[in-house]
């Protein structure tokens, strides 16, 4: 028997690892903004929240139906973004995701784009309802 | 790590005794069946023995079995040569919405050609409806095509009946018996079926190799073209160690098949009552009784089914979802839709396929690891809100 | 008894490395390349690295290779594949007449389905030309295919000069190298080829796995319709043994190739000359020079070609003939009445292909058999009126 | 490795025997009839030869191009037909001559017809002849 390493030719090991010991899973208490991308339909539903404050995002957490790489992007994402300032968060690109996770198969570079999309609706969010205060 | 194999609809291992009669035609016995000299010779004799045998497990004359590359090659060569056989009496064709994509496929082909398919519902457990298929057959109807189980759900289709409705009307009935040839009886006599679709990997043969049963008679223009082997009806040499593997695996089956289905079927029913037992919010997908025998598939809601499989490879067992994330586009399972399942629960499946190997201490152990990894996921869910239900 | 095998051009044995490579993949690494779990991702991992050790030998890019069942199979796939996607543009394809029945059938199914095939001549050496290919090009040309060696006479085919007609034109160019792949330098890209034709058994490998090479951003239907194996190109759970099987016969060719070929052209050339020297009324067929390393075909003019084969297989001696006995109808060969050969001469033709196992000492033996055969023969022969001549 | 009684499995231990020992091959000083049939298009060419006394049938010989099947049939043919009538000779059908041969296979039971043909000719070749006398 190889390695299971060699035999995960699906993904890279960041993305196992991620997949295995996901980060910042679950709701949050009265979020600052709220992000749903995806659909029943193709099969993949993430929901990101976070907590900003002084334009920083202080928190994260998420809740993701979907493959690995769904929940690797997920989990990772919520890294990326802590401490970041909304301005940088925007700036996060699908392909940042994915290269954070050391490259994901083409078949599954959908769900980078998903969490660029999660992330846009809750800075969106989080826009519109600051606006609002 | 343990290891645990519950993927056996997909494919089995080869069995060591098929193995073993394999061997001497790749390096002694590696003559082409077709050269006149001896070395020809004798492989031709080697996989007209192999071809007796495959019949004999189906209850067919031996010159009415075609070899192929394969299940897939198998359809493909019933649905594309019948309807170029018998394209000047109609071009109409009836399959069902359940079928394996090879059928399906070669089905969609067609219709690009100008020919019209019907594909049929399904009940809620996945069962075909005879009266349908009598009410869908038209004067241009050249051919019906209806599993004989489907490969998702294990669901055993009433292929009997649907038959005598063709032979009664007189058009030619084809069968995918992919998932049932070296598991149940198949008898082409008393199921009347015209064609018969079957696949060596499924039984403990080796990959790449399958067969056509067609009926004496029947008018059916080659897939392959090129020599005249297999009597002018598929060309190319013969992949001689894959048939007389293939013959070896179907005299094992027709000996061991009785036996073996008591024993998965028992497990199976342990496997599908222990998880209805130790996990909330389950649905067992396909017909509860008329299903093949190593059959389990269930939904398991809120959770999906690729993240349940990666978890499930993590403690050593290989199983199969109706998530499909291996194309381009994310697609649930046409199988699971035609039940009429939402996309959230067809997207939510497990199939779990037992086999020759499996040990009642291996169902132990998946019902042990099972509610582990779907509570896990059930937390990182959206969908899931405990209590609401 | 001795028994000598010269019969390579039909299929090889399998070379012992090669089956040493497949046996893992029976029993152990038996998974579905197309299942998510380990045992699936196992098999990926192992026809990936056979197809990276094909594309190597022909110097294309892996994900240009698509697995197929045989060489038959990759010629349907190329010649119909290609007509279904082009046939908006045009209807007409150019071919030749001594192709393997793998590309002729496949070219008169699609005659009997509104396409147009011109089936260009060859010179008396069995050579095309490559103006005759220029000249038969028409607005609606959209496939042009013309085999690299052929089977029977061994004539190597000015394929790069017939490609560059076909480029220049934008017409799709696919080559039948079934019997160069493995014992020839093969060079997709020196030759400027958009599709090839392989078969394994050929060169060492297993019986029932080819493939076609596609250049990339050439417009084909599959073949085999259904599930999304090879990229959707080529449905079918795939032979994952044969597979690498084949992967390990493109690795040996290319180590062991241009050594054996300067070996089995000597030896080759010393059947010829030893032939020539000791039968009278003998013609070699096919080009002198420019023929297959492996490849020797005579006329042995007023002896029938099946009874020295049986003649020839009592002593041990496997060899092949033009003229096919095995359909109900007696037919000489196409290739060699295409070279203008009367029918006599035809069917009085013995192949002879070497291969691995080919000493020095086998063909003084075929030296030393030959001539008693024919002569025996030609006392019996109607045809043969000694001191006529 | 099988005997070869099992690997030709085309042929009857039968026709080989006759392929390999072929009775009666040769052309014959003055035959009384001639019969040719076949021809070099389908690949099988039979020269049969009688001598008859009496009306009866006592030599036969052949010259054959073809192949094991032919030369089998050829030979047995001789032997069958000769101390026979004219009468009884023309009875020989080619199913005859094939059962004589322990069978043939499908594919080559033309060669049974072109010796039934290459009798029927020499017969005829013979009867022609003596009315001309
Ligand atoms: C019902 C059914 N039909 C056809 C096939 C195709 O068979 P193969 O993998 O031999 O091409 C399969 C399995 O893949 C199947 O389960
Ligand atoms: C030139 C050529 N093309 C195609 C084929 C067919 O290959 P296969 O036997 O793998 O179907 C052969 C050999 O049979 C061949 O020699």
């Amino acid at each position: 028997m190889k390695s299971r390493k060699d035999l995960w030719s699906l993904y890279s090991e960041k993305v196992m690892e991620h997949f295995q010991n996901p980060r910042n899973v679950g709701e949050m208490q009265s979020p600052d903004g709220i992000g749903h991308a995806g659909n029943p339909v193709c099969g993949d539903i993430m929901e990101l929240y976070i907590k900003v404050k002084d334009d920083i995002i202080i928190d994260a957490k998420f809740k993701t139906f979907g493959c690995g790489a769904a929940i690797a992007t997920s989990s990772i994402l919520t890294e990326m973004v802590k401490g970041k300032t909304i301005e940088e968060a925007m700036k996060i690109s699908n392909k940042a995701v994915a290269e954070a996770l050391d490259g994901l198969p083409p078949i599954k570079m959908h769900c980078s784009v998903l969490a660029e999309e999660a992330l846009g609706l809750a800075i969106e969010d989080y826009l519109a309802k600051s606006k609002r205060k | 790590m343990r290891r645990i194999y519950l993927d056996y609809a997909a494919t089995t291992p080869t069995h060591p005794l098929v193995l073993k009669a394999m061997l001497p035609w790749f390096t002694d016995g590696f003559g082409n069946p077709a050269s006149i000299h001896s070395f020809g010779q004798e492989a031709k004799g080697a996989i007209e023995e192999a071809r007796e045998k495959v019949a004999r497990l189906i209850g067919a004359k031996s010159e009415e079995i075609v070899f192929t590359s394969s299940g897939t090659e198998a359809d493909n060569f019933a649905i594309k040569g019948v309807a170029y056989a018998k394209e000047h009496k109609g071009k109409h064709i009836i399959t069902t919405a359940i079928e394996h994509h090879a059928v399906i496929e070669p089905c969609k082909f067609l219709e690009k050609r100008g020919f019209k398919v019907t594909y049929l519902p399904v009940d809620k457990d996945g069962l075909v409806d005879p009266r349908h298929v009598k009410k869908a057959i038209t004067d241009e109807t050249i051919l019906i095509s209806v599993m004989h189980a489907n490969n998702e759900i294990g669901t055993i289709e009433p292929i009997k009946e649907i038959a005598r409705i063709a032979n009664d009307r007189g058009i030619c009935f084809h069968t995918d018996a992919v998932q049932t040839v070296g598991h149940l009886p198949v008898d082409v006599d008393e199921l009347k079926v015209d064609l018969v679709s079957i696949s060596a990997h499924k039984f403990c043969g080796p990959k790449g190799v399958g067969a056509l049963y067609i009926r004496k008679g029947t008018k059916i223009v080659p897939f392959m073209h090129g020599g005249e082997q297999e009597h002018g009806r598929r060309a190319s040499t013969q992949n001689v160690p894959g048939i007389v593997g293939f013959g070896k695996a179907c005299e094992l089956a027709q000996k061991e098949m009785g036996q073996e289905k008591v024993r998965l079927q028992t497990l199976r029913d342990k496997l599908i009552s222990g998880i209805l037992d130790r996990i909330d919010d389950v649905r067992l997908n396909g017909h509860p009784t008329q299903r093949l025998p190593n059959n389990v598939n269930i939904s398991l809601e809120f959770v999906e089914g690729e993240s349940m499989l990666l978890n499930l490879d993590l403690v050593g067992i290989a199983a199969s979802t109706g998530s499909a994330c291996s194309s381009s586009v994310l697609e649930a399972s046409h199988v699971l839709l035609a039940l009429g399942l939402p996309h959230e629960l067809a997207h939510s499946s497990l199939r779990l396929t037992l086999g020759q190997e499996t040990t009642e201490k291996d169902i132990d152990y998946v019902l042990e690891k099972l509610p582990q990894i779907v509570k896990k996921l059930r937390v990182m869910s959206p969908l899931y809100k405990p209590g609401k239900k």
